[in-house]
């Protein structure tokens, strides 16, 4: 999946000279995961920054740079570190568009690695989209993997309002796919439905995608049909993918890492409990990380959505 | 050891309280210069009180008036090029009307309308910060863009002495150093922050010294003479413009009013304090120059002060008069196209508004 | 209820030297709202700091001052200027107990004025709950009218944890109502049946819940029997009271000022849809701010909740 | 006009690369403090290899080394009374074990057990900040407490070169000096912030010249060697005993090693410039004085290392031995009692515990 972000962005770098990288260690050092590894040699210290350690400082210049003509892409070294920059995100870059009443926009995209299972220090390994689909003027978007993570970040490259772009780091490196050599597209806000199936709707995104996958094709062999949607993004939300499925199956279970409470799990059964109440013949399910800290490395493996977790849910969908 | 108490600190300055000056100094100033410039304090002035008024009367929403800054505002705003870039903060309303916003907007803008927040095409004005301090970040971004562009504008961030405490003005300082990018930093030190003074606010004894944390220049002039301010304020541009980066400006002032309509600033400071800064008025030393000098009379003054007067009804009639938008478009604005959950509530809101009527 | 809770702060004060009092403005202008009036002058500067501009200062000192034994009350002077600070709350003094194993707590309180209809300036208005409902450690109370901020705020000064005390600034000067003159506590965590009904449940805290109130008895006359429900603190939430009467009523109304996508009514309809689904006869109704900036003041009265908007959604409820 | 350029800079050194000295100002150290001090940076020194050589064994997570640093952190944390308070970074490994920290806890803690994160009950140092500079506002305001209960105790906020950026850095210097607290801003400038060079993190010549910002003294101090390190933090803490409020001291030092062992500084540094530190060896040059005075030998040297490395041994063994905490202890430490959904969320991890065994 590293591969395929780093192509996105040489790809497009080369198509439009108003894009420009900027973050920490983003340059010399390619990154800490190599996201950017070699966009500096080739487009030179005019294109690609290291810039001083400061996030608000990162997304409030990016905001100046967007403005007056250019396109930057953002990194934020972990997402635990986006705490710093909320105002600049959630109060300045969300709401460019609005407070001008449409004379400026704010063409930024913010990438950021995410999530757990890689024996992380503190604040490294948190999921905190949920933050950010509360503030409207953004737009989030989650990849499951390479193919999504090319085509979605070249979308969100081109889009005009500001983006989320949130890397699961856990499958960075966690496949083999291959993707195709140019750039395509992938519109943000459309579901893909991972696997079809019958008897339970399980929605995912990021991260829990590949896990939820993996349980429904197990479960398959053992007479479970199960459907699993990778919402790829948050905002906008491709609601209608939600509701053909939850119509079919009745049950519901949603996935994801960000702590429970309040996180965008929440949203989705808000919806569902809203547009399509009558179809559910159990309650909805949600499978998510617990209402603590995002915890230390050695349980971490027990406090994130796991496959027993996953299947207990299922089964307890079934119940109904 | 670096000793803060061993700097040594100058303010800059060509006219005094009094409207003297040296004379070798002054010569550099035309008399046209000179009248431009009190024209338009006094312009400023003028429309201030009666923006304070009008709120009073209930006419406009909360209003933060900047009475005693003229000169920082007018003579910073007089040394910069239509094409250079302005962050203003809620108190510049001299700044912006200098570097082209209609009046008329403002007066959208404090009827809490979404119009008022439009400036108009080709106008370089970013949308008035509420947030203290986040607009010098987009001021070094979009210095950084000029530069990267080849484009020789330079960006001005405005803020008070309060800003300078945020973490967001540090960030903004630290970039344009190390980026060299075409960005001043224009403080206007009022010497409150709402209610609270200067020496709570910081313990260094000036805002310009700083700059030096950023191996920057910082420069100390005084706020109240215009004179000064601009000439500071040029330099500063044309410095920049060469590529030569950036530079904050300290403008030493006061804030003669109440912080906004909603202040009451007699809960913080003294009467005697307000006077001792009113004999320092900006615009009375200039026109005392202007009255040495036998360029100004008081029919003169008269004459503007009754057409800034008449501008303001105008703008403001104007303004009533112009339709108001509706919740409906707020919708607009928020995404380059709405998404579907979205455009449902606007859906939703126009069908209500719709049954309800017009209202 | 700005009386009332400037009463508890000096009460408490009173009561325990440890507590003082920090923000913009809190010491001689006595805060923006009044809140802090007359402390500075009663328990000295030793006790009440007008600090410098810097919300992240403000959060980030008040958590040393709290681990070394003091009990800061800190301001936050608008919500909408809490994103400066997000780290230090949900990063840090949320996981002090959690980062030291419990070595560590941080008692603090930050208060802080939210909402809309009174014609602020941007960013002066949002109600920004759900940020802090999402950050586990944090404990969230809002209350609605005088009686319960005294109470809920005496509670939060004396709670271990930190406390995020949103204030509906709409609600300042809105009542007459009587308050008892000495210290008494509400515990965190515990709804109040606002009014009792068998059609419909309003679920509402802070500013919304006397809309829902006057809403509610306008009904009565036309034969509709609401039951409103102020939750008083969203964490820890009282869950068994939105249960209970869930089950009497099977229609349920949630009503706040944040924008409606993740607000924290998201949260309480996925828990109802997770545990008392079946006994629901219609589905979960929010009434929210929409997904937008807060607006204008020329607008804001048809952004925000209203009379209008909740009793259509009774009639919806109702329809099932 | 403030001009960076015109700073005068010194470096306060006492010992220099080669163990030479004024010998006046040399005497001022007794042979036992200068081996009490050599003896702690050799220990911190096999500490740090051995730590690093365990991490590379797969026995430890994520490691962040601290030779070459070891000078500043031996040296400030020499100057410190028990009851003083620190506030590290994940690299100031030294510092936390001068200052009470069990080795055996710091494994636990790079282990990734909970139990690593518990301070012993009266070791006054904060929880190890990843957040950077977010430590150095919860120095301040625990120096504020000190300062308001009228106890003696020093705060002092360790941060690298990187963390000055930050916007929390510059709150807490401003906080500090406003409020003239006794906190110590103790900044190792170990030149680089991961892969990024001090001269693409700031314009400013030097970080001591940035509490001018502030109003506050600023010394610049040879890091590399402990004598001056020592002698410049026992200065600026007894100043802040007594009441003269914060200083920020830079220490000029350099990390020998990778940032992490996730990192490969052969990305973005050249090994001549790491030769060149390297000739600059805090250990070194104090080793080489204390030979000249007879007063250390290579067997003293030897029985030391072996000493320590058996104190390593011993400390990583135990932690193994003791009981891995599980997720189920997690629910305790967010609030000071689990809220219900909580408790029940608590309930169910250990029902799958019990069901599954103990895994
Ligand atoms: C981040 C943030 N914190 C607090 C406020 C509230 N506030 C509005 S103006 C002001 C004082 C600003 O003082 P200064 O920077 O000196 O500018 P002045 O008003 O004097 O022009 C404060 C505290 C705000 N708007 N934004
Ligand atoms: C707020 C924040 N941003 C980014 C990081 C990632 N990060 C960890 S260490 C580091 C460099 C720190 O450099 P410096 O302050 O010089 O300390 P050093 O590592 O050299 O001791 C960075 C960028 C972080 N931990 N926190
Ligand atoms: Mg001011
Ligand atoms: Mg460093």
């Amino acid at each position: 999946m590293i591969e395929a972000i780093n192509e996105a962005m040489r790809q497009e770098m080369e198509r439009d000279p108003r894009i420009i990288v900027l973050g920490e260690d983003v340059g010399e050092n390619g990154g800490v995961f190599r996201a950017t590894d070699g966009l500096l040699a080739q487009f030179g210290e005019g294109r690609v920054f290291d810039t001083p350690l400061a996030e608000s400082g990162i997304i409030g210049t990016s905001i100046g740079l967007a403005i007056n003509g250019m396109r930057p892409i953002a990194e934020i070294q972990f997402l635990g570190f986006v705490y710093q920059a909320m105002d600049q995100l959630a109060a300045q870059a969300a709401r460019i568009r609005f407070r001008s009443a449409g004379r400026f926009s704010c063409p930024i995209v913010v990438r950021s690695p995410y999530g757990g299972g890689v024996r992380t220090p503190e604040l490294h390994s948190d999921a905190l989209e949920a933050l950010f689909t509360h503030s409207p003027g953004l737009k989030v978007v989650m990849p499951s993997n390479p193919y999504d993570a090319k085509g979605l970040l070249i979308s969100a490259i081109r889009d005009e309002d500001p983006v989320l772009f949130l890397e699961p780091m856990k499958l960075y490196r966690a496949f083999r796919m291959e993707v195709p050599e140019e750039p395509y597209t992938i519109p943000l806000g459309q579901a893909r439905v991972v696997k079809e199936g019958d008897d339970v709707t399980i929605i995912a995104w990021g991260a829990t995608v590949p896990l939820a996958a993996k349980v429904a094709a197990e479960m398959e062999a053992k007479g479970v049909s199960a459907e699993v949607i990778d919402l790829r993004c948050l905002q906008p939300l491709d609601f209608d993918a939600i509701i053909a499925s939850v119509e079919k199956t009745g049950r519901v279970m949603i996935v994801h890492e960000a702590v429970k409470t309040g996180g965008f799990g929440a949203e989705v059964a808000a919806l569902i409990s809203e547009r399509a109440l009558f179809s559910l013949s159990a309650p909805i399910v949600r499978i998510a990380g617990y209402d603590t800290p995002y915890p230390v490395p050695s349980v971490e493996d027990d406090w994130l959505p796991n496959a027993e977790r996953i299947v207990e849910g299922i089964e307890t969908l079934l119940r109904y | 050891m670096f000793d803060p108490g061993k700097l040594p600190v100058e303010v800059v300055q060509i006219l005094d309280e009094n409207g003297n000056g040296d004379e070798r100094q002054l010569a550099a100033f035309s008399d046209e210069w000179l009248l431009r410039a009190y024209r338009e304090m006094r312009r400023a002035r003028v429309i201030d009180e009666r923006l304070l008024r009008m709120q009073r009367q209930g006419r406009i929403g909360t209003y933060a008036p900047f009475s005693g800054q003229e000169a920082a505002q007018i003579g910073s705003a007089l040394a910069l090029h239509k094409d250079d870039w302005i962050f203003p903060s809620y108190r510049e309303v001299a700044v912006c009307l200098m570097h082209g916003m209609p009046l008329e907007q403002f007066f959208h803008y404090v009827q809490g309308r979404l119009s008022g927040k439009r400036m108009p095409e080709g106008v370089n004005i970013f949308p008035t910060q509420i947030i203290i301090a986040a607009q010098t970040l987009h001021a070094v971004g979009c210095a950084w863009a000029s530069k990267l562009k080849g484009e020789p504008h330079v960006s001005v961030a405005y803020f008070g002495d309060g800003a300078t405490s945020e973490g967001d003005f540090h960030e903004a300082m630290n970039f344009a150093a190390v980026y060299n990018v075409p960005v001043i930093f224009f403080c206007q030190n009022n010497q409150y922050a709402i209610s609270v003074p200067y020496r709570k606010q910081t313990a260094s004894r000036t805002i310009a010294q700083k700059a030096l944390a950023y191996g920057m220049k910082g420069v100390l002039v005084d706020g109240n003479d215009v004179l000064a301010v601009y000439e500071t304020m040029k330099q500063a541009v044309e410095a920049a413009r060469r590529g030569e980066g950036p530079m904050l400006i300290e403008a030493l002032t006061y804030r003669l009013g109440p912080h906004t309509t909603a202040d009451d600033p007699t809960k913080y400071r003294r009467p005697e304090e307000v006077e001792t800064w009113r004999a320092k008025d900006p615009l009375r030393r200039l026109r005392l120059l202007l009255e040495r000098r036998g360029l100004w009379t008081e029919a003169q003054e008269d004459a503007l002060v009754a057409q800034v007067n008449d501008e303001v009804t105008a703008a403001y009639e104007a303004a009533i008069a112009s339709k108001s938008g509706s919740i409906v478009d707020v919708f607009d604005y928020v995404y380059s196209e709405a998404p579907t959950l979205l455009a449902e509530q606007k859906d939703e809101v126009m069908r209500r508004k719709q049954r309800s009527g017009v209202r």
